[in-house]
């Protein structure tokens, strides 16, 4: 068990290293960001045709009208999720293995829920109309109807993705002061100069950011957990079979840490190589983190199992129909693909071998991934295509590629964005890695004379893994 | 109006609307002592279709065709549902006693899923206890059909007006002038032919009288060859879908009428769904079939 | 009798914090370390603020404010909007639900927490803020510096305690 | 702390405003008249001179001897030329009037004016007239210039029709929240249907 | 947004109604525009013009020969809808989903507009000019008329032309009608149309008269049907058995189906006849005679009906009376149809039915008005004297035989042979395409006419013995295309060819019908005193004229010589199935297949939409291994077809069922190529004493073509099961109180 980050990294060189990033990534950051620009160019095309012919397009039908378009949405929230997980909850747990890579997560909390409202666009059938939706004063004096989960949604979103924003910001305040200190003429200098708002780490600034950042993470739990909680809402507020489910909420919290943390792996794994970040995002940490999934991973399944048999137990017919259609109807491929992938699949990560081996780590956490957007998929169609009404019963319903183009241009989207912002800003908190190698020298200072070398690091670990 | 409306009239507002509301003083309530009600008779019903097609007729609902009927975007507000009598066991059906009709529409339910959930409220409670659709408020999404357990609203997946051969001209001289023709991405559903009670009650208002039973008809019960809809206001206890629901002791707001609570007392009326507690306003009373044969 | 400012780098904090002990125990003329010294470094390091004396944070006032403020507000807000466009009737619900209203409510209060802490933050902290009269670069990388203000005939004496810490680096400029 | 406290004062007032104007002043938004458009209609039609009072030279015809339908019908109805006709062909001193030309040169073609819609509302929007007549001007009777100048404005100040009032959903409904007795009998208080369905079809 | 051409149309702005017919929801203007639109008001207003109010006109039904009397609803100068009208004896102010579709039919973008002669548009006198030019070098016999139905004063122009042409070739054609029926009640009854109390019966066992979906005047009788299921009603709620090969609607309605062998309907008449003897019925001695072979076990050996199921009907029968026992299409398309008819005639004969539930309507008073009936012997005539090269000049309206007619029939070349083809056509359907001239029909909503169904219904309070009524057809607004021309200015204008000077006073059908009205206005109930206009106004807005017709009288005319029946064939080994072609209550016999309505409401049995479709047995299928939406190739001696399958458990296992009135070529947009045409496969078989085509003589294999289609059908995959959702709920009579009920 090696040590989380080495302790000997000169505070000089740190800087160094990640302000390198912002200079000159591997070509690996080109290739990607070309990639994904064009996905979502396919994506945009799609969805402008949508928008000429109307949602038929999409191949959503009568009794079929929900489909992958509000299914990606909750992806997207979901996905936002483990960011503030990393960023605030373990914030204060003070867990400061999670120094490094929390920034990259917190952006993708924001990436994510940005492209997760995109889907509200997406999805209306009279997006030139959405104005209607806001809450603002008019002259038809009408208001949006606040009874609707929608807005419930809205609100919530809307609340989270300005909070994590700011969140975001708000920690990287002093690394800006330190590009601003060493950045050399040129826009970017100006960039930082403006947004680090004249940060000089005096010890008054320094005293309010600790309770600032403390008291907003406290803010951002709950809400992290309100917002998907809410999200569910969507179906468990609705009366269809499959939908009204009491677990609902807590289950797609967890579904949402879970598929975050799943993507953390991903871009854990990319941003390392691509900006050379080898040094920071160890594989300890890695460990870390998959050990952390994993046990989402269990949760999730709980859950998963808790919903079943609460259906089954249920005794509503209509209830047991939709489960069972699940199982055997037209849709148990992905059913079974997804419980493969999100329950079987994360034992993987048992293997302690495993748990460090890059490439089999990306495997599965893009596993994972998948498993988690088919569950989003599978908690909608199955119910629209077998609920109360026998008459309404349609198997024929299949997105059509204009749908699944749309899907695959929004993780265009979000990849560009969140690569844009890896190269503008820096991805590795400077100034917390830097507290983390001073206290970890400063403990293990005081505990060399205690115990030998192996026995602290062991310790170390295990302190930084709860 | 505004913070000063919300404390004066606190107690109205928690007001349950409009369930418990018949005759209820407040603006907020059914002011209007109608409440626009169905009763059908299964055992009348033949299925022969002619209420789909006045409804067609009425409405101004589009011809999809072939291609976007196989996909599910068919717009009949009100469709005649074929089923079989099923064999237990075998699994098959079995056409001994001839095949069952249901003529489904919008039930206008009365704590209807659909208004809760519209992000943009373009669908409401009216004061004379129908379900409304306000085409140019609704934004598409959608939430009131996955919401609705009858499956009877209907969303215009494509631009209608504009597509070829569904008003070529000069068909569209035959739409109904008193409705909207909708573009895409709205949602509809049948209004219990809101046009026309519209203007039952508003020739009412200019004779000074109440509305009458005879005043108005919806297109369907118009049609219909062996008169199995009625139609009317459940308020005024002489007309005769009141009588209808009365004779079968069917409550608005119940989830279980009296036919179940006692197998023995003959009734055959019903809402579908009832369990689910919509409060429907449509009664469909049982098909009967004969045993000595 | 203008001001001067001094800046003097340390290596680490176990120097700066000999030479801000000593600052404190000091008695110079002219100086007055309770106001007149100001700690920058490249870390948040809540040690600091054992040997500079007690500071009060006063960030979770605004905290508490914005939530409830906003949190009462939105929900007046929301509630009076249903009550004045209440031609929206829904079947089965209350023109004012609860419910609905409390979920909104708890976004709110969350949203005004946040926004008012880092307005608060801003203010108490004074940022944004103007180059302080003396800064240098390695304070933001692995220097911590100390900046005092003094009379004319203080600096001599502060350097003096600076030098004394072995100070890598001693700037001095002119007070505006 | 002195700036924390003015900042203090500053939010309160900020969210009380906000709140306040959100919740309560929306409606303020619609109320004050918009003039619309000067519109070119084929003939100049005095309205003055047909409605308006007689000392403005005006010979205060009832708004409802030309628009015959709004008591009865949705719509008022733009008067058919044989209407016109009917009085100006006994009124041989304006004959030679350039509108009147106008006019008797339609009639002999037997064409129709093709006039331009004044208070055009949007296509899904049902206004009826014939409710609000019947309301106002036979149940209350109040007199028509008042009842028709409700939405139409002042009409008969003018010579082409000029839309005097907004006609936004919020003023329509500015008017629907207000209590009026409901007939000149009785005492008992009513309003204007506020479903969106009354108008929305 | 979409601003579609049709938005802004200035018929809309009739009298300032603004666009508002097709205010497009959420793509109108959202805000205030001023002085964009135009509103263009009258010059002169008709005076029961109000605009936004809706004018009500009586008239006709045009789609089916039921002659339903409707209204239309006129708002702006356009018809928007047809309604029932509430006077009428026939349909008591209700309507069918197709006669709903007339406006269709009226506003069809697919309607002849101008005269084409040999495919090129010409005016009406070139038209009228190039008839006249042919009509002269041919003698009277070489001219023919293939007309429909046809009634009323359009029928007395049509005689009269033909006097003057001196031909008597008017051929009367349905591809659906009665036919058999009509002779087997002259047969049995003594009247051809006899009015059957549906109403007043206790029982109905109906041999496969689709008497609720196609079957002669549907919407009266499912108003018959309606009193007749009511509980309420002091003979009780009415029992209805049906013995038919393939569900018809009727049969979906009925309390017990039985799906029986198709052609032993006879077998099972005499069977039941047989079995109510032994019920202690009395039957006359020479019929019991006749009937003992008929024993229960034979008789389900060849009906395949179990002996039980006849016994209780029997049963039924005898206990409860009066009954009526109806013969329809599904018993009389063979070539023993008429027998299989008199049996079942005579079933009402011995339960002494006749005179109470099979009442003797009256006769028309000017026979010359009464209906020309159609049946398709007289297309096989009318076949026969173009093939013998009879005729140089034929005129066709109102029926379609080139789509129709059966191939073996060889009526397309035949038709070929006559040098001048007219067709009076109002859509370019194939019998229009194959003619040289065509003339474009007015659609019934831009026409004058007046129409005697032929069966008519007594109103409350009528004199049963004498009542008989004409309807008026009358015009709902303007020509929308001025070159097209009722029926009735047509004839008129070949008449003033032959007898100028007889008809030179009617410039039009119109001022010729008002002319005939006002001639006998006292025979149509009015005093000679009355004023003309107050007469000629009242009755045309009434839409209904009662005449007083001749009495007539029912009886049982039918001994045991009547009851032979040809032995039941076994089955044809090379063709295994009986094709039975459907006549749907909406596509009907196919001249309505172009309204988009009548294709979009699904088929009240399959649900089927937009296409055919053949029903198979699941255990003939299973036999076979057909599953639904595969692609069945139908085989019969004279043609075959394709086209889906459908599951059906509504079906006789020995037989199938394709609808008709599916597959045309041309006609339209909305009919052209859906389906599959089954007349084109009927083999040429006739009924033995009637010549009229047998439509259920058809022997057919079929196999699977290798492709597979889903089937676009209303139902969804639960087909029709209702999951234990009690959705649509039924009990058992004897579990109903209907004192209780109102």
């Amino acid at each position: 068990m090696t040590k989380d980050i080495r302790e000997d990294i000169a505070w000089a060189k740190i800087n160094q290293d990640v302000l390198k990033s912002l200079e000159t990534p591997r070509p690996a950051y080109w290739v990607i960001l070309a990639v994904a620009l064009s996905v979502f160019g396919v994506g945009l095309g799609c969805e402008i045709y949508q928008y000429q012919m109307g949602m038929g397009v999409s191949n959503l039908d009568n009794p079929h009208a929900w489909a992958l378009y509000i299914g990606s949405f909750i992806f997207w929230i979901g996905m936002s999720h483990s960011g503030t997980l990393l960023s605030a909850i373990l914030h204060i747990m003070h867990a400061d293995w999670r120094k490094p890579i929390y920034r990259f997560a917190e952006a993708m909390t924001t990436f994510s829920l940005i492209t997760a409202a995109l889907f509200v666009a997406v999805h209306l059938g009279r997006v030139w109309q959405i104005y209607y939706a806001l809450p603002y004063p008019n002259e038809r004096w009408a208001w949006p109807n606040w009874q609707s989960p929608l807005l419930w949604d809205a609100m919530a979103v809307f609340t989270y993705l300005s909070s994590s924003m700011i969140f975001l910001y708000v920690g990287m305040i002093p690394d800006l002061a330190i590009c601003r200190d060493n950045m050399h003429s040129g826009w970017r200098k100006k960039l930082y100069t403006l947004m680090a708002l004249g940060w000089e780490g005096t010890d008054r600034q320094w005293r309010n950011f600790r309770m600032t950042y403390l008291t907003v993470a406290c803010f951002l739990i709950p809400l992290a957990v309100s917002v998907h909680s809410i999200v569910s809402t969507d179906f468990a507020v609705s009366q269809q079979p499959g939908m009204h489910v009491t677990s609902f909420p807590p289950y797609f919290v967890a579904g949402a840490l879970y598929s975050g943390c799943a993507a953390i792996i991903s871009l854990f794994i990319i941003l390392r190589y691509v900006f050379r970040f080898e040094e920071y995002m160890t594989l300890p940490i890695l460990r870390k983190v998959v050990r952390l999934t994993f046990a989402i991973a269990m949760v999730w399944t709980y859950l998963n199992c808790v919903e079943f048999a609460a259906t089954w137990y249920g005794h509503d017919p209509a209830e047991k129909a939709v489960l069972v259609q699940k199982a055997i109807g037209p849709y148990a491929p992905f059913f079974w693909t997804m419980i493969f992938c999100g329950s079987v699949v994360p034992f993987a990560m048992m293997v302690k071998k495993w748990q460090t081996s890059i490439p089999i780590m990306f495997a599965v956490s893009l596993l994972l991934n998948l498993g988690m957007f088919l569950e989003r998929w599978m908690i909608i169609s199955p119910t629209l295509s077998h609920d109360y009404w026998p008459w309404q019963w349609d198997h024929n319903q299949w997105p059509s590629m204009i749908q699944w183009g749309i899907v695959f241009g929004s993780f265009g989207f979000f990849v560009t964005l969140f690569m844009v912002f890896c190269k503008v800003f820096p991805s590795v908190s400077m100034y917390e890695v830097k507290e983390m190698v001073y206290h970890r020298s400063l403990h293990s200072k005081k505990a060399e004379s205690a115990a030998p070398e192996g026995f602290v690091a062991e310790e170390l670990a295990v302190k930084g893994a709860n | 109006m505004g913070v000063a409306n919300l404390l004066e009239n606190w107690s109205k507002f928690r007001h349950t609307h409009p369930v418990d509301d018949h005759g209820h003083e407040d603006w907020m309530a059914y002011p209007t002592d109608i409440k626009w009600a169905m009763a059908i008779d299964l055992d009348a019903c033949i299925g022969c279709n002619a209420c789909s097609v006045a409804c067609y007729a009425e409405n101004n609902l589009p011809v999809v065709g072939k291609d976007k009927y196989s996909h599910g975007a068919a717009m009949h507000w009100m469709r005649i549902e074929r089923y079989w009598d099923e064999n237990e066991g075998e699994g098959d059906f079995s056409a001994e006693q001839g095949a069952r009709f249901l003529p489904m529409l919008c039930q206008q339910c009365d704590a209807a899923p659909c208004e809760t959930v519209c992000p943009v409220g373009a669908t409401n409670h009216t004061e004379d206890g129908l379900n409304s659709q306000i085409y140019n408020r609704c934004i598409g999404s959608r939430y009131c059909l996955v919401n609705c357990p009858y499956k009877v609203r209907y969303f215009n997946w494509y631009d209608y007006p504009s597509t070829k051969d569904v008003w070529p001209s000069p068909m569209e001289q035959q739409l109904n002038p008193d409705l909207s023709v909708r573009g895409k991405g709205v949602m509809e559903k049948c209004t219990f032919c809101k046009q026309r009670t519209y203007t039952a009650r508003n020739d009412a208002k200019t004779q000074g009288r109440e509305v009458r039973d005879s005043d108005v008809m919806t297109a369907c019960q118009e049609s219909c060859p062996t008169g199995a809809i009625t139609f009317g206001n459940l308020f005024n206890a002489e007309s005769q879908v009141a009588m209808k629901w009365k004779a079968q002791q069917v409550k608005l707001d119940t989830d279980k009428q009296a036919k179940d609570e006692n197998p023995d007392n003959g009734l055959r009326g019903y809402h579908v769904l009832e369990w689910l507690r919509p409060y429907p306003s449509v009664m469909y009373m049982e098909r009967v079939r004969e045993t000595e044969i | 009798m203008s001001k001067r400012y001094l800046l003097a780098l340390y290596n680490n904090f176990e120097e700066a914090e000999q030479v801000v002990r000593e600052l404190r125990t000091s008695s110079i003329q002219g100086f007055n370390a309770a106001d007149d010294m100001v700690i920058k470094s490249p870390i948040e390091h809540p040690e600091v603020e054992e040997f500079i004396g007690p500071k009060p944070v006063k960030v979770q006032w605004f905290t508490l404010f914005g939530a409830t403020l906003i949190g009462s507000l939105g929900f007046l807000w929301v509630a009076s909007t249903q009550a004045n466009f209440f031609s929206q009737m829904k079947g089965g619900k209350p023109i004012v639900p609860i419910p609905p209203d409390m979920v909104l409510t708890y976004e709110f209060f969350i949203l005004g927490g946040v926004y008012i802490t880092v307005l608060g933050f801003l203010v108490c902290a004074g940022l944004p803020a103007r180059r302080s009269p003396l800064y240098s670069a390695k304070v933001s990388e692995d220097q911590i510096g100390i900046m005092v203000k003094a009379e004319e005939g203080a600096t001599t004496a502060l350097k003096g305690i600076f030098a004394k810490h072995k100070a890598l680096e001693i700037q001095e400029e002119v007070g505006r | 702390m002195r700036h924390i406290l003015r900042l203090f004062i500053l939010l309160v007032g900020m969210f009380t405003a906000v709140g306040c104007y959100a919740a309560d002043k929306a409606p303020a938004l619609t109320t004050p008249d918009q003039l619309g458009p000067e519109i070119q209609q084929p003939i100049e039609f005095p309205h003055f001179r047909h409605a308006g009072d007689a000392k403005d030279g005006g010979m205060q015809i009832n708004c409802m001897y030309c628009h015959t339908y709004a008591r009865r019908s949705m719509v008022s109805g733009i008067p058919p030329v044989q209407k016109c006709i009917g009085c100006h062909q006994s009124i041989p001193e304006v004959r030679d009037h350039p509108r009147i030309k106008k006019l008797f040169a339609y009639w002999d073609a037997k064409k129709a004016i093709p006039w331009k819609k004044v208070n055009d509302i949007p296509d899904f929007v049902r206004f009826n007239h014939e409710r609000h007549i019947q309301r106002f001007y036979f149940q209350l009777d109040r007199p028509y210039q008042e009842v028709c100048g409700y939405c139409h404005g002042d009409v008969k100040k003018l010579v082409v029709d000029r839309r005097e009032k907004p006609l936004t959903m919020g003023w329509c409904r500015s008017c629907h929240m207000k209590d009026h007795p409901i007939s000149k009998a009785s005492d008992k208080i009513g309003h204007g249907p506020n479903d969106c369905f009354t108008c929305h079809k | 947004m979409t601003e579609n051409d049709f938005n802004r149309r200035d018929f809309l702005k009739v009298l300032g109604w603004g666009g508002t017919a097709v205010a497009l929801s959420g793509c109108g203007n959202t805000s205030i525009q001023n002085g964009k639109e135009i509103i263009t008001s009258f010059v002169t207003p008709p005076d029961y013009v109000i605009p936004s109010v809706a004018n009500y006109f009586n008239t006709t039904c045009a789609q089916c020969s039921a002659g339903c009397d409707i209204m239309g609803r006129v708002r702006e100068g356009r018809v928007l809808k047809a309604e029932g009208n509430p006077h009428s004896p026939i349909n008591y102010g209700k309507m069918c989903g197709l006669g709903q579709a007339g406006v269709q039919n009226h506003y069809n973008p697919d309607r002849v507009t101008k005269p084409m002669l040999a495919g090129k548009e010409v005016t009406w006198d070139q038209a009228l000019a190039a008839i006249n030019d042919k009509l002269g070098g041919v003698k009277g016999e070489q001219v023919a008329f293939l007309t429909g139905d046809i009634s009323g004063h359009p029928r007395v122009l049509l005689d009269n032309y033909l006097e003057a042409l001196g031909s008597k070739n008017h051929f009367s054609y349905e591809a659906a009608s009665p036919a058999v029926l009509r002779a087997a009640n002259k047969k049995a009854y003594g009247v051809e149309m006899p009015r059957y109390r549906i109403d007043k019966a206790r029982v109905v066992v109906s041999f496969g008269a689709d008497f609720l979906g196609a079957w002669i005047t549907p919407v009266h009788f499912a108003q018959m049907y309606a009193r007749f299921r009511k509980g309420t009603r002091p003979e009780g709620r009415g029992v209805l058995v049906q013995f038919e090969p393939k569900m018809t609607l009727t049969g979906a309605n009925a309390d017990r189906w039985v799906g029986i062998r198709p052609g032993t309907e006879g077998v099972m008449a005499l069977g039941l006849i047989n079995a109510l003897g032994a019920y202690g019925l009395h039957i006359p001695s020479d019929i019991a005679a006749a009937v003992k072979e008929y024993t229960p076990e034979r008789v389900s050996l060849d009906t395949g009906v179990p002996f039980e199921q006849i016994n209780k009907v029997a049963k039924i029968l005898k206990e409860r009376s009066p009954s009526l026992i109806l013969a329809g299409d599904a018993a009389e398309g063979y070539a023993h149809g008429l027998q299989n008819a008199l049996a079942i005639a005579m079933l009402n004969q011995v339960l002494g039915n006749i005179g109470k539930t099979v009442e003797a309507p009256a006769s028309v008073p000017f026979p010359q008005l009464a209906p020309a009936v159609g049946n398709r012997a007289s297309l096989v005539a009318f076949n026969k004297g173009l093939a013998d090269g009879k005729y140089k000049v034929v005129f066709t309206y109102g029926a379609n035989p080139v789509y129709s007619a059966p191939a073996a029939l060889k009526f397309q070349d035949n038709f070929r042979k006559a040098d001048f083809k007219v067709a009076f056509a109002h859509y370019m359907d194939e019998t229009a395409q194959a003619a040289d001239l065509v003339l474009p029909l007015a659609s019934a909503m831009e026409d004058w006419a007046t129409v005697v169904p032929e069966y008519t219904a007594v109103p409350e309070g009528g004199n049963s013995e004498t009542y008989v009524h004409m309807s008026f057809r009358q015009p709902m607004m303007e020509k929308l295309y001025p070159d097209t021309r009722g029926i009735g200015d047509m004839l008129l204008a070949l008449l003033k060819q032959r007898q100028p000077d007889t008809y030179k006073g009617f410039d039009d059908f119109y001022s010729y019908l008002h002319g005939a009205i006002l001639k006998n206005k006292v025979a149509l109930g009015s005093k000679a005193s009355d004023d003309d206009d107050v007469f000629w106004n009242a009755t045309v807005s009434k839409g209904i004229v009662p005449l007083s017709g001749h009495a007539n009288k029912v009886s049982g005319k039918l001994t045991a010589a009547d009851l032979k029946l040809p032995p039941t064939t076994g089955a044809d080994i090379a063709y295994p199935l009986r094709l039975i072609p459907t006549v749907s209550a909406s596509i009907r016999d196919g001249r309505n297949a172009n309204e988009p309505w009548l294709q979009e409401s699904p088929d009240p049995l399959t649900t089927v939409v937009w296409d055919s479709w053949v029903e198979i047995n699941p255990k003939t299928a299973a036999k076979l291994g057909i599953k639904e939406g595969d692609i069945i190739e139908i085989t019969s001696r004279s043609g075959s077809i394709k086209t889906q399958a459908y599951l059906f458990p509504g079906i006789h296992p020995d037989a199938i069922a394709v609808p008709v009135g599916y597959g045309h070529q041309g006609m339209g947009r909305y009919a052209n190529s859906i389906g599959a045409n089954v007349y084109s496969m009927l083999d040429p078989v006739f009924d033995d004493k009637t010549g009229d085509l047998a439509f259920n003589e058809t022997n057919v294999k079929i196999a699977q073509s290798g492709e597979r289609v889903i089937l676009v059908k209303d139902e969804g995959a639960a087909g029709g099961s209702q999951a234990h959702m009690r959705i649509a709920v039924q009990w058992p009579v004897d579990r109903v109180d209907y004192s209780k009920e109102v």
